[in-house]
């Protein structure tokens, strides 16, 4: 087993790890650490790929700014884990999920053994370590990619003007209207029905 | 060397515990993070592809990915915000008022 | 003059047309009244008259070229099919056609005195000729289907007429029962023309000209059908057979024979010189016209069951003919009874004895109707016997005429009546080794006419002698208007009987041309004793009610005669509970079927299916719609549903 | 050439637009201006039986225009022996049923002459449109008008019947839509054309010259597709549940032109689709579609027996009637076709009659029950009359029209071998059930005495009343006594539709 194969191994394990850590921990925060931990290991498998580039985006964007983020405005909310306080009104959906994921796994690998193995440049080293080179990704970003880059920012930009918007939007229309107070009102009077104390705002 | 095939098996079971993650989760924000699970599922057979074909555009989409990934995150995020403000909470089923 | 037959049916046509569209606007009642009468009459008298000299003119022609044709237009024809819209004159439409229009002529005279008064007298006349027309058109139609609309036509006007007094439920109601049933026969005859156009390729009786192309007449070609054979496999019929079974269906819908006779008696709810002139003279002989017309496609075991359907009318209708009390019912039993008589004649295969038979009883049953009209007119519409008696000193000219007309209905020497009916006994007798049958049916006539000479002297005596019963009225002669028909009437009926003496066989001679028949033989011994038969038992009729029980008979009261038959007697009232049959299986089981239909069938059953494919569709959209239930992890289920789906079709396709 | 389809076709459309700039209060203008140009159309149609070329078996006064050429559509109208009486019924009955609405219609005239006028150029477009996708328009269009006349103008249970009539009627044009398109595919792949045609002259003539050969199967395929809508129009049973709904709840005028006309598209199309295009899928299912119809004649005489309301009689007596056409269609022989041809003429006048004659009763009376009548004849004498000389024509009494149509029919199919004398032996009982409910109706009002006391001052019918029965009148009484001249015309078209089955059906012996 070469030393290569061995660090994937542990990756994807620890990646493996994170991804279930996360869909199982009833905790958002430690949903959030789990994921954390995947994002790191996705990172060191780009490392085993030759993409230090991406390498260091993945952990200074993913694992940086989005987690962040995440943890942000968990604590901003509140911690809560759903699945405790109330009743899954979808809980005949679980088995299916599950049912149809495990098909999807099935497909997935079917579709993995039955592919025919295309030529590999994966032994080029030389041409490996040629394209981890950031800059030609600079490059190539500013060049072939340029629109689809252009795009990428009128997104971003897309993306602030609309946070702000949701988070002016009080101010910007005022208090709730009448439909949505009612279904906020329905909503709790239905929580109420059913046993549990309506949340408050934190 | 490690086959390209296990790189694929890989993303292909992160991206199908982000569905599963997806169907089964209420809490919002599980959601989405299982959502940016997917994304890096799918980076990473981008990457591996892309060691794969010996070129470069795989790891330049990325990069697009991820910024995408940040913009949807934002937007995501300030939404829930939004309606936990409504609502009161982060469970998707409460917002269900869409039925027929 | 020849050329010119159209104008037969067409004047009475005619007057139709003008008491139709014009007469029944007049505003002053007697004007409107008078013009009716005189326009209907002289539209029948003018087309007897034309008919008179056509049929002179027809006898000067030699014998073998006694048809003639008149196309008027083409009416139908499509593919193959052409019929023409074409008049024929031969001996047997000859005496049909005068018959019609004389007797007709006679009894529209008699209307006028008869409907005096009537409100709506011109729509009366105007059926009559319309009537008339129709029933030229039936003797004189050059193909089946012509004859057709004729025969359908008088089945129109006998629906018009029995229902004239509208207003009478029981009127409208035998309307309606008689132009149904005469539709039931219709329909049988429709499908032995069909079956004669599919077999002979024509429904011309004749050969017929039309725009210089012949085109044959199945009549003349019954040769191509010998021998072809239809039916279900392990038994095949002659298709002769059933064409000519198809048509005594229609036969005894319109001649009132068993077993659709019972519309008949009910038809006397119109005015009586309708029931003269349609229900006894012409229209229900019309069924006889037809077999003698068409008598080339009869084969043998159609003829036997034509014997027999005749022979067991005559004796059911005479037996209830024996227990009526209306004046009019008897008459109407009789006809059929004695249509029956010609109905076997024409079984047994004497056409000539059985035409013969129908002009004579054209003529006395007539006089008889319309005698029957004045003994009702003159007792302001009296029409039960019982109410009656010892009409004679009151009413004179109609009791004499009555008891010629009587006298030869019965079959007393030298009346029309013995001659004609001596013919078809006569023959039975002598023939009785021809067929199996013969010689029942030889029995049962003979019982048959025993019997009307029983119930006419029992209807004389009832009516005539006696003392009057019932004094609500006072019973006067009716107007000569009326009883001059009646003389008429009578001096033909005692004449009639020169048309086919034994020694002259006029009528067969004249008939020879379509009927092919040697002159009946005369059997003295049968003439004999079928006369004094008769005149036994028709005074034994006279006796009994006249004599006897005379003063048993009582208003309301029962028949001496139930004394000793009982029910019997209630059977025969009931014409052996044909009607009561009908009314009681067939007629209530269509009503409960069609209500079922009506109710249940149509609007739960196939309605039901079609709204219920309608709901399927409302039930299944509201169950898709539950599946948009708002939570948006379903609708990520789904799409994840989607998505292993394509790809397992992608895998298969790999 | 001179338009005269096109004329005909789009002079009502136009009046219908003209309608739309008179003032909405005016409803004697209305009522005016449409039957003026109905008028005007009859009169420009009577153009068309008068310069007909008998002889002629092909499409005459056609007219064609592209309309969408990639695709093969036109614009494509022409006339045969078939479509010919069949315009002429439909622009004679139309100034019929306008005048009827004269008195009996008092809301939203305007709109009620402008959709029967939209109405009358679509019942004509279908009979004279030779491009599958222009009649499968007009086919369409002849649905809007009379589901609306039904729903606004209609009584009691208006909604529903309106309702049903559009969805039972549109649920089998969609199948034929299939067919359509199917069929002209089917067209161009058989005959390596690059476009697709629409053509109804163009594919019936490969059918006819062996150039387009079906599948067997595929023939029975579009056969049951289009046989499905036409069978819901006609209607044939088990599909006419429609109908009674539709009529008892359409407006006299609407009854009128819906039995009248709109029931003629199905048959109409039944030979100029079916018999045409699919010759050998008719013959195969002749025999099981004979029996639905002779089940229709049966049953349709026997439920309009039981029925009280005089309309819904009528209407049942439809069911029956239309039977016998269709029996006439598929024995698949001249006399049989020409027969039902004429046939349908004859049930657009006789039955139309009857709906007005329903009709006047109930603008008098406002009930249909017959218990609530006796002795109308009494009351109205001119009225009885004209009601039992249309009663007996719907009975078939030879001498007037209906005995000519169902004779020949019944002929027809009983030399045809495809259905033969058992199918007729049923049928006729169909006859003899005619008269027992028909005349049944006649009694029950007609006759009998003036028992209710608001039937005793009834007035007879007016001048224009008798005016529009005497129109009716005189057809039904030319075409009882002098059918050639009303079978001259359609024999060689209809001969060639004929053709295609005379290798198998021989014509008597």
């Amino acid at each position: 087993m070469s030393f290569e194969l061995f660090m994937f191994l542990v990756t994807a394990a620890i990646a493996l790890a994170g991804g279930v850590g996360m869909i199982v921990a009833r905790n958002t925060v430690h949903s959030a650490l789990f994921l954390l931990l995947n994002f790191f290991a996705i990172a060191v498998l780009f490392l085993l790929l030759h993409s230090p580039f991406l390498f260091a985006i993945q952990l200074t964007i993913y694992a940086g700014a989005i987690m962040v983020l995440f943890l942000f405005v968990v604590m901003l909310l509140g911690v809560e884990s759903i699945e405790d306080r109330t009743k899954d009104r979808l809980a005949g959906q679980l088995w299916l999920s599950v049912v149809l994921t495990l098909i999807l796994m099935v497909q997935a690998i079917t579709i993995t053994l039955l592919a025919e193995p295309a030529e590999s440049q994966a032994q080029n080293t030389a041409l490996l370590d040629q394209l981890a080179d950031p800059a030609l990704i600079g490059a190539t970003l500013f060049t072939t990619y340029l629109l689809p880059f252009q795009i990428t920012g009128v997104i971003l930009l897309v993306g602030i003007v609309g946070v702000v918007v949701l988070h002016q939007r009080a101010h910007l229309y005022g208090p709730l209207s009448e439909t949505e107070r009612e279904f906020a009102e329905q909503y709790a009077a239905e929580r109420t029905a059913s046993g549990q104390p309506a949340e408050q705002a934190s | 060397m490690v086959e390209t095939s296990y790189y694929i098996l890989l993303s292909a079971s992160l991206f199908t515990l982000g569905i599963l993650g997806v169907l089964v989760r209420r809490n919002a924000i599980v959601v989405f993070m299982s959502v940016e699970l997917m994304l890096n599922a799918a980076n990473l057979a981008f990457v591996a592809f892309a060691r794969q074909q010996g070129n470069i555009d795989g790891q330049v989409l990325v990069f697009f990915v991820i910024t995408v990934a940040a913009a949807e995150v934002a937007v995501g995020l300030a939404l829930l915000v939004t309606i936990f403000r409504n609502k009161q909470t982060a469970d998707v089923d409460a917002i269900s008022q869409l039925h027929g | 003059m020849l050329d010119l037959i159209w104008l037969i049916p067409l004047l009475p046509f005619i007057g139709f047309l003008i008491n139709t569209l014009y007469t029944g606007r007049i505003a002053d009642v007697h004007t409107r009244e008078r013009t009716a009468g005189y326009v209907a009459v002289g539209a029948v008298g003018a087309a007897f008259i034309v008919a008179l000299l056509a049929f002179v003119q027809l006898g000067q022609l030699p014998e073998e070229a006694r048809l003639h044709q008149v196309v008027l237009w083409t009416w139908l024809a499509t593919g193959s099919l052409n019929v023409p819209f074409g008049l024929m004159l031969d001996p047997l439409a000859g005496v049909m056609m005068l018959l019609v229009t004389g007797v007709g002529t006679l009894i529209h005279i008699y209307s006028i005195g008869y409907m005096h008064g009537d409100k709506r007298v011109a729509r009366y006349f105007a059926y009559l000729n319309l009537f008339i027309t129709m029933m030229l058109l039936l003797v004189m139609g050059n193909n089946l289907l012509l004859l057709f609309l004729g025969w359908e036509g008088v089945g129109l006007c006998s629906f018009l007429l029995i229902g004239y007094w509208y207003e009478k439920r029981s009127a409208s109601g035998a309307a309606v029962k008689a132009f149904v049933v005469n539709r039931i026969g219709d329909a049988a005859i429709l499908l032995a023309m069909m079956a004669i156009f599919f077999y002979f390729g024509t429904l011309n009786f004749f050969t017929t000209t039309v725009n210089g192309i012949e085109y044959p007449g199945f009549i003349e070609e019954t040769s191509r059908i010998a021998g072809v054979t239809v039916g279900i496999p392990g038994q095949t019929f002659l298709i002769g057979t059933i064409i000519s079974l198809l048509l005594l269906i229609g036969v005894t819908g319109k001649s009132a024979q068993l077993p659709l006779f019972v519309w008949l008696p009910d038809a006397m709810a119109g005015p009586t010189p309708v029931s003269a002139l349609i229900h006894a003279a012409t229209m229900v002989t019309a069924g006889v016209y037809l077999i003698a017309r068409t008598h080339a496609i009869f084969t043998p075991t159609t003829l036997a069951i034509v014997t027999w359907v005749g022979a067991l009318t005559a004796i059911i209708a005479a037996t209830a003919a024996i227990a009526q009390w209306d004046i009019k019912r008897v008459l109407a039993y009789s006809t059929v009874s004695q249509l029956g008589f010609m109905v076997a004649a024409a079984g047994m295969g004497i056409y000539v004895a059985a035409i013969f038979h129908l002009l004579t009883h054209g003529v006395f049953k007539a006089l008889l109707f319309l005698g029957s009209g004045s003994v009702i007119h003159g007792t302001h519409e009296t029409q039960d016997m019982r109410r009656m008696g010892g009409l004679r000193e009151h009413m004179p000219t109609t009791f004499w005429t009555y008891l010629i007309g009587a006298l030869s209905l019965a079959g007393i020497v030298p009346l029309a009546g013995f001659w004609s009916k001596d013919e078809i006994i006569a023959h039975a007798w002598k023939h009785q080794g021809d067929a199996g049958y013969i010689l029942p049916v030889f029995f049962i006539l003979v019982l048959s006419s025993a019997m009307t000479a029983f119930y006419m002297g029992r209807q004389m005596a009832l009516v005539f002698w006696g003392k009057q019963r019932d004094h609500h009225y006072h019973p006067h002669e009716s107007p000569s208007v009326m009883t001059i028909p009646l003389v008429i009437l009578a001096g033909l009926t005692v004449l009639a009987g020169a048309l086919n003496l034994p020694g002259s066989h006029w009528l067969t001679d004249w008939l020879h041309p379509v009927m092919r028949e040697e002159a009946a033989q005369f059997s003295i011994g049968v003439a004999v004793f079928a006369t004094l038969l008769a005149a036994g038992s028709g005074y034994l009729g006279w006796w009994l009610y006249a004599v006897k029980f005379a003063n048993k008979i009582t208003v309301d009261g029962k028949d001496p005669l139930y004394h000793w038959t009982g029910d019997i007697w209630d059977s025969m009232a009931a014409a052996w509970y044909f009607d009561a049959l009908y009314n009681s299986t067939i007629v209530p089981a269509y009503r409960r079927v069609a209500g079922f239909f009506a109710a249940v069938f149509d609007p739960q059953g196939i309605d039901g299916i079609v709204n219920g494919v309608g709901r399927l569709f409302g039930r299944a959209s509201n169950g898709a719609r539950t599946l948009q239930n708002g939570f948006v992890r379903t609708y990520a289920l789904a799409f994840f549903l989607g998505v292993v789906v394509i790809i397992g079709y992608l895998i298969t396709a790999l | 050439m001179f338009p005269y389809l096109s004329l005909i076709l789009w002079l009502p459309a136009l009046g219908a637009l003209a309608l739309l700039a008179t003032p909405r209060e005016q409803h004697q203008t209305a009522r005016s201006i449409a039957l003026a140009v109905s008028l005007l159309t009859f009169v420009i149609s009577l153009a068309l039986p008068l310069r007909f070329n008998a002889a002629d078996p092909s499409m005459q006064f056609v007219e064609q225009v592209a309309w969408i050429p990639q695709w093969g559509i036109s614009y494509h109208l022409g006339l045969d022996g078939l479509s010919l009486w069949l315009v002429v019924l439909t622009t004679f009955l139309i100034p019929i049923a306008l005048f009827a609405t004269w008195n009996s219609i008092h809301a939203q005239v305007r709109y009620f002459q402008i959709l029967m006028l939209l109405l009358e150029t679509a019942m004509i477009g279908v009979f004279i449109a030779l491009d599958t996708i222009l009649f499968y328009l007009f086919w369409e269009f002849t649905l809007i008008p009379m589901a609306f006349m039904i729903g606004i103008w209609g009584s009691g249970n208006r909604i529903y019947a309106a309702r049903k009539f559009f969805l039972y009627t549109f649920a089998g044009s969609v199948l034929m839509l299939m067919g359509i398109i199917g069929l002209s595919f089917l067209h161009r792949d058989a005959t390596g054309a690059e476009l697709t045609s629409f053509s109804l002259t163009q594919i019936m003539g490969d059918i006819r010259t062996g150039a387009f050969a079906l599948e067997f199967g595929m023939e029975q395929l579009l056969f049951g597709l289009f046989f499905i809508a036409f069978a819901i129009k006609v209607p044939m049973w088990p599909f006419h549940t429609w109908l009674p709904d539709a009529h008892v709840q359409a407006p006299t005028a609407g009854s009128v032109i819906l039995a009248g006309v709109l029931l003629k598209l199905g048959t109409y199309g039944l030979i100029r689709f079916n018999l045409s295009l699919f010759p050998n899928a008719s013959e195969w299912a002749a025999p099981a579609i004979g029996i639905l119809a002779v089940i229709g004649i049966i049953y349709g005489a026997w439920i309009a027996f039981a029925q009280t309301d005089m309309k819904k009689l009528v209407a049942y007596s439809s069911v029956s009637h239309m039977g016998f056409i269709v029996l006439g269609i598929f024995a698949l022989n001249e006399i049989g076709i020409t027969g039902a041809v004429l046939q349908m003429v004859n049930h657009g006048l006789s039955t139309g009659a009857l709906f007005l004659i329903v009709g006047y009763i109930y603008e008098r009376r406002h009930t249909r029950e017959m218990s609530e009548f006796g002795g109308l004849w009494t009351v109205m004498p001119i009225y009885g009359g004209l009601a039992l000389v249309m009663v007996l024509s719907s009975v078939g009494l030879p001498g007037l029209n209906g005995f000519i149509g169902e004779f020949a029919i019944m002929q027809g199919a009983f030399i045809s071998p495809a259905l033969g004398w058992g199918y007729v032996a049923v049928s006729v009982i169909g006859v003899v059930l005619a008269a027992v409910y028909l005349l049944r109706m006649y009694r029950e009002t007609f006759m009998g005495e003036v028992n209710k006391p608001e039937n005793a001052e009834l007035k007879d019918l007016s001048g224009g009343e008798i005016g529009m029965m005497v129109a009716l009148l005189v057809p039904i009484v030319v075409i009882g006594l002098f059918p050639t001249l009303f079978f001259a015309p359609m024999q060689a078209s209809i001969s060639e539709v004929a053709q295609a089955f005379r290798s198998v059906v021989a014509e008597g012996q």
